[in-house]
């Protein structure tokens, strides 16, 4: 497969108060984003559990994305606090193990920004296409 | 017997990895363990490798076979690969008194056909433990470290390495190598399997004794009070088990790959919650339960339904690698009562 | 093994145009799990939803996936299809193919294709659904009104006439807010007092309705239905109770130098004063900083005045706090600072204003008692020139001002040049606009009356600087229709100044977990259908705080906040959330991690007696969750090391199986 | 050589059982050798005269053995903890692992431990160890007696020993010592000095030998989970063997996740590993961040601190930002 | 070069948005060189972002503006119309032989009094 032809899966993980409101608002404004992103719907950014990071790399993404409420506006108060702190020590981890750091990400998105949604996903994914396929993280059981 | 002199011992390698591939002990950071030889590996000089030579017939993991999942339909493939002849060089007396204990579990009716694929297709040059250890105790279970056995047997001495064929698979791989190895005296070996028994003799375990044990003390040892304090502080990690040459328990599972689904098998261990978990739940539910078992298994049971063999061949491992430095040894002079003190 | 259903809708052509929505049911059809599966133009209308129930009822579906627009948009009204079709609303689950696919994807094949696999997360997810039931908890039946302007006022009295008890909290002495500066309304002109008033009036004498004046709220803690509120009573050093509003104090109290923020700064008030003349509470108010006996205990003249004893210099900061099940927003406005603009020289000159200080110089109860003086010498100002827009539609960049347009601007500033030419007809009155912006209701009329009838000069164009020199202010802007630049002097400047939130929203909205927008406005839940609620439910938008609006249009929020309030308290009990965590007893290990991150402290532990896999007993500590509580983020799930604390309805295995379907 | 000797602590534990203050007694347990030291609960005199020991092999943290000592009886049983151990005590304390008033707490100084398989690798067929000035005499079956400095012997945990000083105990037996500014984290800086290349393949070579028998889990003082998540079916990630390279990165990666901020780094899953993987580097990792962003907290310090991870300040590091610092501190 | 080529050339050069101008006439009801000007600030603005610019470069009002930057100053909406007329200047003096000034002559026109203000914004406008 070449590099042109590379598909990126990627996982996205939004909380419904502010960044899945702001993915449907950038569907509202038709501010398109590359299909290789997939979203999915949790409560809020802090009910994402590293292990889902890691699964979603077993099974084959080559991306993980996780959108929040920004600083100070969770719904929950203080839930994107703690999956800030999570997120920095995981994703510090992860690069200490050498896996490569672009392939993981923490943004603030609020409902309100539906373009810097579609703007951030857009970057995500030329990131992540430019990176290749996960080697480094991957089950071999889930290829093909 | 052919020979052949310590330091060509590289030659002897390369014509044996020229017909098939071989395996022999390697240093690592974890210690010494069995890799593929290939030019410019060394051979390990420790006694012991840190995980045993059951791998090679019972690895930790093996793909069984898979079902492919198109939608609603399942396929079915079959993932057992084929296995051609291979080498293992310098498999100790106790690992290789191992492999008749897995025998007797895989080669029963129904026989394991991963295991006998891979055991029908290997060569195994055994070698003599010059410098048995502290934590050795083979001869406990009367297993001759200097005269361990297998396909070809070495005694290494003086420089030299004698090799001696103990079965006819054995004879035609010498015959394939002697234009690297001499011939030499039938006897030359025996002068240094005299100093190792010699040293053996002397080790810090040559007494332990396994006359306490065996077959029709079941009840007896099964209601033993003292298994209270022997496993009160088990963790019940499973690093005995995994560093075990006998210890061959394992858990078959289905891993979901999305595409459809993988089932291997892994090595289980006796110390496990869940091992044996079955429908209704566990049977053995305290740590107590699951310590006796592992050691009830090699010392009662095993030996009543194999006609008095035990099912410890005394390498040591578990007397290393315990994070509590709890062992069999310790259980046999406990238990053992007098016999051992 | 769920039998589940899946219904791809093809709302129009919104989905069907970038989703070939016949493919991707299909496709769906082959799921493990999925025993019927269709497509339908309009999902959720009438003849969708039956469909959907018929479906139910023919292939009995334990489970239901809607591929569909997104789950913000209909997921309850599919909830509700399912469970008057006899299956648990919460065994369905949505698939976002139209707002996370169909809109934002270009090609057939690209939509289609994620489609299929949306529709496959949301099937590999419903097939791990439990049925599950909202706990119920009950209502406080009384209302916090946070703000006591014209829309807290209008909020409050609307909820008082349902029957509910309301307070109002109000951070000045005095309710009435911004309404109760400004003299005249328009388009109709009518006094802004002889509206008000009464109205501030109803609300004191009405039994339902308590005002807590010169208070603030301290503290907001419980969820809708059940807040638990701390308002602090600031001390203001006079007995309500026993102040009878006679005003002697504020006559004759020494400290005469203190300014008059009702007027904006533009004349002295007393240390103790009452704000004007309708104020409500009509109570005396020390002002601490200024008052001598405060200060430094020499004075107490308003002790030795005050008949009715009233005066207390040991008053405290008192705190109060009370249960509500609902709180409204009314926290208003405030004109933006005009320090930073430099070009327009209001720091220089005294005679360049804001309009809300043109209010007061117009208002007959204002410094001037009325009469159009200017500030600096007190001259009856011959040219008057009014700027428009000044700080509204910024860049975003621009630090002065802001992006949003202000709204109220162009008809306020028609209204003050007209009511300038009528009653002083020899000043000569110039606008200048960038757009005139009229949509209401009588409001090009009122305009075009400026220009037509009251002969106001309105140009196109900006002012580019204002120059203070003598007694004028030289003003230079651009003519754009006869593209000539114009130099006016100008003997008074009125700057109609961008409105912004008022301060104290920012602290709020955080104690109310309430969302803003990057202007500090409150966010409402639904911009066209839930314009007056909050995202967090049970706080409600009244008024200027949800963004720019005149006094018509905030009544009629007030009201409709109002109404969405005693909808609120007329239930005696409400069904939760019932996504709510929950903690497997058998592997909590009682480390308290939960509780540590839960933001409602809905977490307690309780030491249980077990009976262990080996036949023991044995007493353990484990965490407890209060479902009516608990909110259901999930902080406590990942803090949980051992997965005990699981999220209903986003459940770990559910999480993981929508992971595995799109990473398949 | 250590400090305190075996008979003070015999006498003490004799002590206090007498007294009635305790009714037994967690120790260590002399085994075949002069290394293989067990955890052992002592109850009468007789048993602690005979074969209580206290040598430079005791490195066992008995603070996870009180989780479920605590409960087998109705009085108290003495621990003697060495100083890290009372980093661990803390920690279990602040977790409610167990019950306080259950345990008599005698801290006892630690010069380090030995660490017997880096004794091993200099010294084959040990007969006997013995401390020897600030060393070690290894007597052999083969190469006569081998001598060891303290270097060559100690524990790399001990080598870098953070902490002389106890935080908890309800008796001290000789002098308190100090922290100790330690150069623990040179390791993790050496790493996070390497390219990602470098890293992985240094991890890939380190966790590639991981054989899941979980002993690094089932001796950590932070693991005490009811059942662990890999242990659970239910879980999702549950597994026995690494059956791919994925799965023991998943594990490690895991299992050094949930003890962040609650790691006290005692070393304890780098001592039992028996494929000598160094843990300690992925545990430090988390602390040496933690230090870094949240600014210094060492878990068990002091009992019921709030831990990095269940706490946070509105001014907190972007993980973006946070996964360049260690390239700014190594530029 | 087309009309839109130039209009590129001009957004590129200046790095400013026409489109976001309002319209409102600030940058003109502040210019000082107002009145010596053929076309206004906002009308270079406007000209430019509907491609009339041939007139805007011929005209005088390029070398009208003072580079004072009030307009830059005071546009509500970032659009920086001084920017702009300093790349329709620059499009003109790239121009063979369109310099309006040869730079030789510029030192005989020095005058002392003259603030080093605008001499250095004289040498950007005319010495290119």
């Amino acid at each position: 497969m070449s590099m042109n032809e590379f598909k990126p899966k990627i996982v996205a993980f939004c909380c419904n108060w502010c960044s899945y409101a702001g993915a449907d608002l950038a569907g509202n404004n038709r501010l398109s984003y590359p299909a290789d992103v997939k979203i999915i719907r949790v409560p809020c950014s802090c009910r994402v559990n590293p292990m889902f990071i890691l699964r979603a790399f077993q099974k084959g993404a080559d991306g993980v994305i996780i959108c929040g409420c920004h600083p100070g506006d969770c719904h929950y108060t203080s839930g994107n606090y703690y999956t800030r702190r999570r997120m920095a020590l995981l994703f510090s981890m992860l690069d200490y193990l050498g896996i490569e750091r672009e392939r993981t990400r923490l943004e603030w998105v609020s409902a309100a920004e539906g373009a810097k949604f579609s703007q951030t996903m857009n970057e995500f994914v030329e990131a992540v296409t430019a990176l290749g396929e996960n080697k480094r993280l991957e089950d071999l059981r889930c290829k093909e | 017997m052919r020979k052949i002199s310590m330091d060509s011992l590289s030659a002897l390698f390369e014509a044996i990895s020229g017909t098939m591939p071989l395996f022999l002990p390697v240093d690592g950071k974890e210690g010494a363990s069995y890799k593929k030889w290939e030019p410019g590996t060394e051979y390990s000089k420790a006694l012991n490798t840190n995980k045993s030579a059951k791998d090679f017939f019972f690895p930790q993991v093996e793909n069984m076979m898979a079902f492919k999942t198109e939608g609603k339909n399942i396929e079915v493939l079959d993932l057992k690969e084929d296995v051609g002849p291979f080498a293992i060089f310098g498999v100790r007396a106790c690992d290789l008194a191992s492999f008749s204990i897995l025998d007797r579990v895989f080669l029963s009716d129904p026989v394991d056909s991963f295991y006998k694929a891979r055991r029908d297709n290997a060569v195994i040059i055994s070698v003599a433990c010059s410098r048995p250890q502290e934590t050795c105790f083979c001869s406990a279970f009367s297993i001759d470290a200097a005269a361990p056995g297998g396909d070809v047997e070495c005694v290494m001495a003086d420089g030299m390495v004698y090799l001696e064929a103990k079965t006819e698979k054995g004879e035609a791989f010498l015959k394939n190598l002697e234009a690297v190895t001499e011939a030499s005296d039938e006897r030359a070996a025996e002068a240094e399997q005299a100093k190792i028994r010699e040293r053996i003799e002397k080790l810090p375990l040559a007494n332990l004794s396994t006359d306490a044990f065996g077959g029709g003390k079941t009840m007896e040892y099964f209601n033993n009070p003292l298994w209270d304090e022997l496993s009160a502080n088990c963790l019940g990690c499973g690093t005995c088990t995994f560093v075990c040459p006998t210890c061959q328990c394992y858990d078959i599972k289905d891993y979901n790959t999305g595409k459809g689904v993988q089932r291997f098998r892994c090595w289980d261990s006796c110390m496990y919650s869940d091992f044996t978990k079955m429908a209704h739940g566990n049977i053995r539910n305290s740590q107590k339960e699951r310590f006796r078992q592992r050691f009830m298994h090699k010392l009662v049971y095993f030996p009543e339904n194999n006609e008095g063999i035990f099912g410890c061949v005394g390498c040591g491992r578990c007397l290393a690698k315990c994070p509590i430095s709890m062992n069999i040894v310790k259980v046999m002079k406990t238990l053992g009562g007098a016999d051992n003190a | 093994m769920q039998r589940v259903g899946v219904f791809v809708c093809w709302c129009g052509s919104n989905i069907a145009a970038t989703v070939d929505v016949k493919a991707v049911a299909e496709a769906l059809k082959a799921e493990p799990g999925v025993v019927f599966s269709t497509d339908y133009q309009y999902m959720c209308s009438q003849a969708g939803q039956d469909m959907i129930k018929e479906a139910i009822r023919e292939h009995q579906l334990t489970g239901v996936v809607i591929c569909s627009c997104s789950p913000r948009m209909h997921e309850a009204t599919f909830r509700k299809t399912a469970e008057s079709a006899g299956i648990n609303p919460y065994m369905v689950e949505i698939a976002n193919i139209r707002e996370q696919c169909s809109w934002v994807h270009k090609d057939i094949p690209t939509g289609t294709e994620k489609a299929i696999i949306l529709g496959r997360a949301a099937i590999a997810k419903v097939s791990l659904n439990a049925p599950l039931t909202p706990g119920e908890s009950p209502v406080t039946k009384r209302a916090l009104v946070i703000g006591g302007g014209i829309a807290g006022i209008q909020t409050a009295l609307d909820i008082a006439d349902a029957g509910f008890p309301v307070d109002i909290v109000e951070k000045k002495p005095t309710i009435g807010g911004k309404m109760a500066q400004i003299d005249k309304t328009f388009p109709t002109l009518d006094c802004a007092a002889c509206i008000l008033t009464p109205k501030m009036v109803d609300v004191a004498q009405n039994d339902k309705i308590r005002i807590f004046s010169y208070s603030e709220v301290e503290a907001v803690s419980g969820f809708v239905g059940n807040f638990d509120v701390k308002i602090k009573k600031k001390a203001r050093f006079v007995d309500e109770t026993k102040c009878t509003g006679c005003g002697l104090c504020t006559e004759k109290c020494p400290q005469k130098k203190v300014p008059n923020d009702f007027n904006l700064g533009m004349d002295m008030k007393r240390a103790i004063y009452i704000p004007f003349a309708q104020a409500v509470p009509k109570v005396a108010t020390i002002e601490a900083d200024y008052c001598n006996m405060l200060k430094n205990g020499k004075c107490g003249v308003c002790a030795k005045v005050c008949t009715a004893g009233a005066i207390d210099y040991k008053q405290q900061d008192e705190i109060i706090e009370e249960k509500y099940g609902a709180i409204v927003v009314a926290t208003g406005f405030n004109p933006i600072s005009m320090e930073k603009f430099d070009e327009f020289a209001y720091n220089q000159s005294k005679d360049v204003i804001t309009s809300l200080e043109f209010e007061r110089l117009t208002n007959a109860a204002g410094p001037t008692a009325g009469k159009l003086l200017r500030p600096s010498d007190g001259k009856h100002p011959e040219t008057i020139v009014f700027v428009q827009c000044v700080g509204s539609r910024c860049d975003a960049c621009n630090e002065k001002g802001k992006e949003y347009c202000s709204k109220i601007c162009c008809m306020y500033t028609a209204k003050h040049a007209m009511l300038t030419r009528d009653k002083y007809p020899d000043t000569d009155v110039y606008v200048f606009y960038i757009d005139v912006r009229t949509p209401g209701k009588n409001f090009d009329e009122f305009y075009r009356r400026a220009v037509e009838e009251y002969g106001v000069h309105y140009i196109k164009g900006m002012v580019g600087k204002i120059l203070p020199e003598g007694d004028k202010l030289k003003v230079r802007a651009s003519d754009l229709i006869e593209n000539k630049q114009i130099n006016i002097d100008a003997d008074l400047v009125v700057l109609a100044a961008a409105i912004e939130p008022d301060k104290s929203a920012r602290p709020l909205a955080t104690m109310l977990t309430a969302s803003m927008d990057t202007n500090d406005f409150f966010t409402e839940a639904h911009p066209k259908l839930r314009p007056v609620e909050s995202p967090t439910a049970g706080v409600f938008l009244s008024g200027a705080c949800q963004g720019p609006k005149d006094i018509p249009e905030t009544v009629s929020q007030a009201g409709a906040a109002a109404s969405k309030v005693i909808g609120l308290l007329a239930k005696d009990k409400l069904l939760g959330n019932p996504c709510v965590a929950g903690s497997d007893e058998m592997m909590c290990n009682g480390c308290s991690s939960c509780e540590r991150v839960c933001p409602y402290g809905a977490i307690s532990y309780l030491d249980k007696e077990f009976r262990m896999p080996d036949r023991t007993t044995k007493v353990r500590r484990v965490a407890q969750v209060n479902e009516a509580v608990c909110q259901g983020c999930g902080a406590c799930t990942v803090a949980c090391p051992s997965g005990a604390m699981d999220l209903k309805g986003f459940k770990n295995n559910q999480i993981l199986a929508e992971v595995d379907a799109i990473c398949r | 050589m250590q400090r305190v000797t075996r008979d003070v602590l015999v006498q003490k534990a004799i002590s206090l059982l007498s007294a009635g203050t305790v009714d037994r007694v967690l120790g260590w347990k002399a085994g075949e050798f002069s290394y293989d030291v067990t955890p052992y609960v002592f109850k009468d005199a007789e048993a602690l005269k005979a074969d209580f020991v206290f040598d430079d092999f005791c490195g066992a943290n008995f603070s996870k053995y009180l989780v479920k000592e605590c409960g087998k009886s109705e009085g108290k049983v003495l621990v003697f903890l060495k100083p890290c151990d009372t980093y661990s005590f803390n920690q279990l304390l602040t977790e409610h692992r167990f019950d306080r008033e259950k345990v008599y707490a005698v801290g006892i100084p630690c010069d380090g431990m030995a660490d017997i398989t880096k004794i091993r690798e200099k010294a084959e067929g040990i007969s006997e160890i013995t401390a020897e000035g600030d060393g070690f005499c290894v007597k052999t079956l083969y190469d006569g007696d081998v001598k060891l400095t303290k270097e060559e012997a100690l524990a790399e945990r001990c080598l870098n020993c953070k902490s002389q000083k106890h935080v908890a105990y309800d008796e001290l037996l000789g002098e308190e010592g100090e922290v100790i500014d330690s150069g623990r984290f040179t390791g993790v800086e050496a790493l996070e000095a390497m390219t990602p290349d470098e890293r992985f393949a240094f991890w890939k070579g380190e966790l590639s030998r991981c054989i899941r028998c979980n002993a690094c889990r089932d001796v950590c003082p932070a693991c005490t989970c009811e059942k662990c998540v890999f242990d659970n079916p239910k879980s999702g990630v549950e597994n026995k063997a690494i059956a791919d390279s994925f799965e023991e990165k998943m594990f490690h990666i895991i299992r050094a996740f949930h003890v962040a901020g609650r790691c006290t780094d005692c070393g304890e899953c780098s001592r039992v590993c028996p494929q000598n993987i160094p843990l300690h580097l992925l545990n430090r990792k988390f602390i040496k961040d933690i230090n870094g962003f949240y600014g210094d907290y060492q878990a068990g310090e002091e009992a019921y601190s709030r831990a990095p991870l269940v706490n946070y300040t509105t001014e907190d590091i972007e993980p973006a930002d946070a996964v360049k610092k260690g390239d700014g501190e190594n530029a | 070069m087309n009309k839109k080529a130039i209009r590129d050339e001009i957004i590129h050069i200046s790095g400013v948005n026409p489109k976001k101008c309002m319209k409102c006439g600030k940058c003109s009801g502040t210019c000082p060189s107002y009145n010596e000007m053929e076309y206004h600030p906002h009308q270079f603005v406007y000209m430019v972002e509907s491609g009339d610019i041939e007139p805007l470069m011929h005209s005088d009002s390029l070398y009208k503006c003072l580079s004072c930057f009030a307009c830059v100053e005071r546009c509500p909406r970032g659009v920086e119309p001084a920017k702009i007329i300093e790349a329709v200047r620059l499009m003109t003096v790239r121009q063979q032989g369109a310099n309006h000034l040869k730079s030789d002559a510029i030192p005989e026109l020095l005058d002392e009094n003259l603030p080093q203000q605008a001499i250095v914004s004289a040498m950007r406008k005319y010495s290119k």
